[in-house]
């Protein structure tokens, strides 16, 4: 059983949802269970995976699908590989997932009551295309698990309103471009090396001499297309819309993670696949590449500054995130790819923690604009909390998560000698800073004076204490946002904390995938 | 001999392409890149890749031409270029 | 030097952290309430006392949470200035909490269990900043107490409360992210690894000229709370907050930490021993002096005396900043020594113009002819915390202007030996028409200051403890005397 | 010339693939994207196939009975089970593989058609519900009607 961990992940949510389409349809009640349970599992599997890793002598877990035997060890099947990169990875899909799910049951119903086990099949598969990606250690698998993925989302952005249907649409075009130039680059890898297995490609490169054309072209077309699925400016124009209107439990899960993924990918690709001594000092890129992510951070700061829609704002926050991973994962050197790998979790939980919040104003205010949050500490206490913990993290405050993913990726900078990405990350916090704390302090302020009502010290603490309470506060409906929204949303904002706090451990475990870039380092 | 086949298949399938994406009418453009795909069928076939070509024409020239009339028929049929 | 590794550092810091939850708990009872803020203040204080001893024979407190990042660990560090600077926190803390309680009671002011409770919150970053040991653990309580003191500032949740707010956030953290945090991880980069105020020292070789000059700059203006020009408009904006919150936090508790840190950067992190070697200080004493002079001209035209005492304290607080740039000893230790000595000063001054703001809501200057003699108490105390403050004899404030006066006189910088010089004369003038119009200038037209009678007692009582301490000082500075002297020590 | 027929095939797939490109993000209609996107789908199927192809003399990767067994085993391909192929294995010297096309991109391709036609049905299912929200298929007149507040 436990050396099946690896395969569960990705059963579980298969599995349900298989029974949802069998059972959903006549039962739309099941659906909710059956999603939880399932999620449930896979976030137990993945965990149990990522204790696996921990107890491995070599750090990785190998799983070979099928059990074809080996030749050369080398799998036949497609195999999956774990180590603390992706063991991380799949613990933050499937509990952000598991974690969502929860907090999607008012909203789908609420935004597509009739399409409620439509939705929970694709969510389901969603989530097994995301696992997969992190698991799989076949490069063309890893095409078509990208592929589900998108399908699925796609399908999840049109499930919205008007607006989402188109942006979903550009959203096929780009992403199908984005895979397409992924599958290119992955047969130019073969035509070279004849092998899918990444580690088995990685062996067979180390034998080709540097300068095989072939391998740089199929390395940038890699690239390119990771770029435009991960949204790197400016190849980020689907983006904004298809997040910012899809439905509120869509855009929580889609948000935060299929970005990161791609992230992920880019990541695997220059650490495994590729190697660092061939990405970093073979092709000389590193220069332009983050000369191009400090464009985009500052190109999506600017953008953010300038939105009055909730969900676009952090979109194009989004947008300015993502140049700081690939900016840090391009500094060559172990400091800037650890603030890389760890600003991957930790910006996909604040992301996460944003969104989640932004839907429960929404649902609760029904105003997508930044006026919705006027007076919402007294309303809403316990999801302001939740906001501000995230946004704190979001400017990089300690002992937040956000805090600490800057540090490494400033740490990086400096020794790198990128002063300009070094500026741009500065420069972005501070404007996180303007676009949160203007949030927090229309939240702050309006609240006492917002429908004219006069302060009574005594209201007040009331309020203040009993906000969340429902029978205690009949008038204020606003307050009675539903636990299972309330729920996931504190446990994530109480994991931004941890995160930070247990940064060095987790450095640590980055630090074991990151050890090849340290023999580098020291070979300079 | 095969070869100039081949080729003239390619420069064929070229045109094919062009003429799929400039004609007006959705429905002629739908049943072009049908034929568009039939002569890809042809070309695998003939380069050894026979499974390929079949799920081409079953699934690529069949399916995919299928539901792109059926949503011609279900949207509209003009375009404006 | 002796280490001793102890929780009463940690506990001094936790003392009014914890009370918030008594403050919270009773928040019904107004009376429980703050005898919670009270005790914990006694707590702080006696926690803070018990180390004096251990500090005064040479130890040194120490006290690791966890190695937060490879080879900075979270850590609490007691030395000599550290000590000084708790020691005045905490004991001005109790003073504030009762002075509080007759100015929030007196004015019926809304949500005060927030007000008490981020209170609280604010002492606790304080005394986490006098502990650290090394600079990330000052860089994380020090950006705690510019997000605690946000509400605290705003608490009147008014348009112009708003604007204030804004200005002081987008200020300290606007600062500190964008300066001093790039400085902090330059530093870590270049030191190979470490933080820590003990260790960092030599940079001989590794710095050049210009890279030190960029960094301390990066640190001097990074620590906006010390209220160097062109950064120091938070802090009259800053003044719309209750008075109690302006007298602790904007005369003692947040602007000491900007200087605190900036005594830090030059004593702890680049040592003064290098600064001196690579001549780069004299950039920020001259800036510290432009302020000097700028902010006592400024605060010369003030008519509102809340504001009046901001660009006062600004001037002030470049005087330790100028005194550290010096990098002469005497002047090291006058500005350390100026952190107590002006402290007891200006907040007398806060408490005083808070006081009369609760008896009489005038807030102006030139309301304010002939009170004197209606509030004698209050105008005694803040004539003697003037004279403190401007520097007079008889006053603790002579004895640090003296000492970095006589460290500007061997560095031989006589042009900032006179910005000291000057701007006495400037605090002079803007202080003494106050004092002299409210004790024998008459009220103006129509205002009638017969029925106006002394602030509530819980006010006036802190006042006159604080003008007190600020004679005694004069004749008895000899713990503070003795911790500067143990900091300036251990270094050479 | 030489170098332009050899690699005939590659050129094809690049100019499909670019006429693939233009029409998904030129184009105005959005049938005719997916046009477009169709074809640039299977320009990559014709690059991954022409992997496989091995020059002229190389066949398709279908192997005889006598091409496996070899004609003195025919006696022994009645046992049945596992240890036949062993057998096979080790006595397969007369296969040469250069006669063989590589069928591996070929498996792959079937998956990716699969996949692209999946991605065409989303998209036409997408575009049958934008045509229901906008009574259009033109990107211009959608927007416009977006920018008109009708969004």
């Amino acid at each position: 059983m436990v050396e099946q961990f690896p395969i569960l992940i990705e059963l579980c949510p298969l599995f349900g949802a298989i029974l949802i389409a069998i059972l959903g349809f006549r039962m739309p009640k099941l659906c909710y269970p059956i999603t939880v349970l399932a999620m449930a599992l896979s976030c137990a599997a993945a965990i149990g995976t990522f204790m696996m890793m921990l107890a491995s002598p070599s750090g990785t877990v190998i799983y070979d699908l099928s059990g074809w035997g080996r030749v050369n060890d080398t799998a036949i099947s497609i195999e999956y590989r774990v180590d603390a990169l992706s063991a991380l990875m799949l613990v933050l899909i499937s509990s952000v997932a598991f974690l969502n799910v929860i907090y999607s049951k008012v909203r789908v119903a609420q935004e597509t009551p009739s399409k409620i086990p439509h939705f929970y099949i694709l969510y389901l598969l969603l989530v097994a295309g995301l696992e997969g990606i992190t698991i799989t250690n076949d490069a063309f698998n890893l095409y078509v698990l990208v592929e589900i993925s998108s399908l699925t989302g796609y399908a999840l952005i049109a499930i919205g309103s008007k607006r989402a249907v188109i942006s979903s649409f550009n959203y096929v075009i780009m992403g199908t471009i984005g895979a397409s130039f992924f599958l290119l680059g992955v047969g130019y890898l073969y035509i070279k090396t004849g092998t899918l297995n990444m580690s088995d490609i990685r062996s067979i490169m180390e034998a080709i001499p540097d300068d095989s054309k072939a391998i740089k072209v199929g390395f940038m077309l890699i690239m390119i297309g990771v770029w435009v699925k991960m949204a790197f400016f400016p190849l980020h124009g689907w983006l904004p819309n298809a997040y910012a209107y899809a439905p509120t439990a869509t855009g929580a899960l889609m948000a935060p993670l299929v970005t990161k993924v791609m992230i992920y990918i880019m990541i695997r690709m220059m650490l495994s696949v590729f190697g660092p001594e061939y990405v970093y000092e073979t092709l000389g890129w590193t220069d332009v590449v983050v000369t191009l992510s400090t464009i985009a951070i500052v190109a999506g700061s600017f953008f953010a500054l300038s939105r009055s829609d909730l969900r676009k704002m952090l979109t194009y926050i989004i947008v300015a995130e993502v140049g700081y991973m690939v900016g840090g994962a391009w500094l060559a050197n172990s400091q800037g790819m650890t603030g890389a790998i760890y600003h991957l979790l930790s910006d996909a939980l604040m992301t996460f923690c944003l969104f989640m919040v932004v839907g429960i104003v929404v649902s609760r205010t029904g105003d997508p604009k930044l006026t919705a949050f006027q007076g919402l500490y007294r309303k809403m206490p316990i999801t302001m909390v939740g906001f501000t913990i995230a946004a704190l993290s979001m400017i990089g405050l300690p002992p937040t998560c956000g805090f600490f993913s800057k540090w490494y990726l400033l740490r990086g900078g400096i020794e790198a000698g990128q002063y300009h990405y070094v500026g741009a990350l500065l420069f972005s916090s501070l404007v996180n800073a303007v676009l949160f704390f203007r949030l927090i302090e229309m939240a702050y302020y309006h609240g006492a004076h917002a429908h004219g009502e006069p302060i009574r010290d005594e209201d007040h603490e009331q309020y203040r204490m009993h906000g969340a309470d429902p029978d205690s506060q009949p008038k204020e409906t606003l307050a009675n946002a539903p636990w299972s929204m309330l729920g996931p949303m504190l446990v994530v904002a109480i994991g931004l904390i941890a995160l930070g706090v247990f940064n060095s451990t987790v450095t640590e475990w980055i630090g074991q995938v990151v050890a090849n870039l340290n023999v580098l380092e020291g070979a300079n | 001999m095969i070869a100039v086949f081949d080729i003239c298949i390619l420069i064929f399938l070229v045109a094919i392409a062009i003429i799929a994406l400039s004609v007006k009418d959705l429905l002629a453009s739908a049943m072009i890149l049908g034929i568009y795909s039939f002569l890809m069928c042809l070309l695998w076939a003939e380069m050894g890749a026979v499974d390929v070509a079949f799920t081409e024409a079953a699934v690529g020239a069949g399916v995919s031409t299928v539901i792109m009339i059926a949503t011609v028929y279900q949207t509209s049929r003009k375009s404006s270029d | 030097m002796e280490i001793v590794t102890s929780i009463i550092p940690l506990l001094a810091c936790l003392a009014s952290l914890l009370a918030v939850i008594p403050i919270v708990v009773f928040r019904k009872s107004p009376n429980l309430r703050e005898a919670a803020t009270v005790v914990a203040g006694v707590a702080k204080l006696s926690l803070v006392l018990t180390m004096l001893p251990g500090i005064l024979s040479g130890k040194v407190y120490e006290f690791t949470f966890i190695e937060i990042i490879e080879g900075i660990p979270l850590q609490f560090r007691v030395d000599g200035l550290g000590m000084l600077f708790a020691l005045v926190a905490s004991s001005l803390w109790i003073l504030t909490s009762f002075y509080a309680v007759g100015y929030m009671r007196g004015l019926k002011e809304h949500a005060q269990t927030r007000f008490y409770s981020f209170f609280a919150i604010s002492l606790s970053a304080t005394l986490g900043v006098a502990f650290s040991a090394n600079l990330f653990t000052l860089y994380v309580f020090y950006e705690m107490l510019s997000l605690a003191t946000f509400p605290l500032v705003t608490h009147n949740q008014d348009k112009e409360a708003r604007s204030g707010g804004r200005t002081y956030l987008s200020y300290l953290l606007g600062t500190s992210v964008g300066f001093v945090l790039p400085a902090m991880i330059f530093c870590y980069v270049k030191s190979g690894s470490s933080l820590s105020f003990t260790e960092l020292h030599d940079w001989s070789g590794v710095l050049d000229p210009s890279a030190a000059l960029l960094l301390l700059l990066l640190f001097v203006f990074g620590f906006a709370k010390a209220g160097i020009m062109p950064f120091h408009s938070w802090l009259p904006n800053a003044m719309v907050a209750p008075t109690p919150v302006s007298a602790l936090l904007h005369a003692v508790a947040v602007v000491k930490v900007g200087v605190f840190s900036v005594i830090r950067v030059f004593t702890g992190v680049l040592g003064t021993d290098f600064l001196s070697t690579v001549d780069v200080a004299t950039v920020v004493s001259w800036a510290a002096g432009a302020t000097v002079i700028i902010s006592s001209l400024i605060a010369m035209t003030q008519d509102n005396l809340k504001r009046l005492l901001a660009f006062s304290t600004v001037g002030q607080l470049s005087y330790i900043t100028l005194g550290v740039s010096l990098l002469a000893t005497q002047a090291v230790q006058g500005s350390m020594l100026h952190i107590p000595m002006h402290a007891f000063g200006k907040i007398t001054l806060f408490f005083c113009a808070g006081a009369i703001y609760v008896a009489t809501g005038k807030k102006y200057i030139s309301q304010m002819r002939g009170l004197g003699r209606a509030m004698p108490w209050t105008f005694g105390a803040f004539a003697i915390a003037a004279m403190s403050v401007i520097g007079l004899p008889l006053t603790g404030g002579l004895l640090s202007k003296m000492y970095m006066i006589w460290g500007a006189a061997n560095a031989q910088q006589h042009a900032l030996l006179a910005v000291y010089l000057v701007s006495s004369v400037l605090n002079g003038v803007y202080f003494f028409p106050i004092v002299y119009r409210a004790f024998l200038g008459k009220p103006a037209d129509g205002e009638m200051h017969d029925r106006v009678k002394e602030a509530p007692l819980a006010c006036v009582i802190p006042l006159v403890i604080t003008a007190t301490v600020s004679v005694l000082l004069f004749f008895f500075p000899g713990v503070f005397f003795e911790l500067t002297t143990l900091m300036i020590s251990s270094k050479s | 010339m030489e170098f332009i027929v050899n690699n005939f095939n590659y050129w094809i797939y690049v100019i499909l693939m670019m006429i693939g490109l233009f029409a998904m993000i030129a184009k105005n209609n959005l049938i005719k994207k997916l046009v477009g996107m169709t074809i640039f789908q299977t320009a990559i199927i014709l690059f991954y196939v022409s992997i496989g192809v091995k020059g002229e003399g190389a066949t398709i990767p279908i192997l005889s009975y006598e091409q496996v067994h070899g004609t003195h085993h025919v006696e022994e391909a009645d046992h049945a089970g596992e240890d036949d192929s062993h057998h096979a294995q080790a006595d397969l010297p007369e296969i040469d593989a250069r006669t063989i096309t590589n069928p591996i991109p070929h498996v792959l391709m079937l998956t990716a058609i699969v996949v692209g036609v999946a991605t065409l049905g989303v998209a036409l299912a997408i575009s049958q519900r934008i045509f229901h929200f906008y009574g259009s298929l033109d990107e211009d007149v959608i927007l416009a009607k977006i920018q008109k507040g009708d969004g």
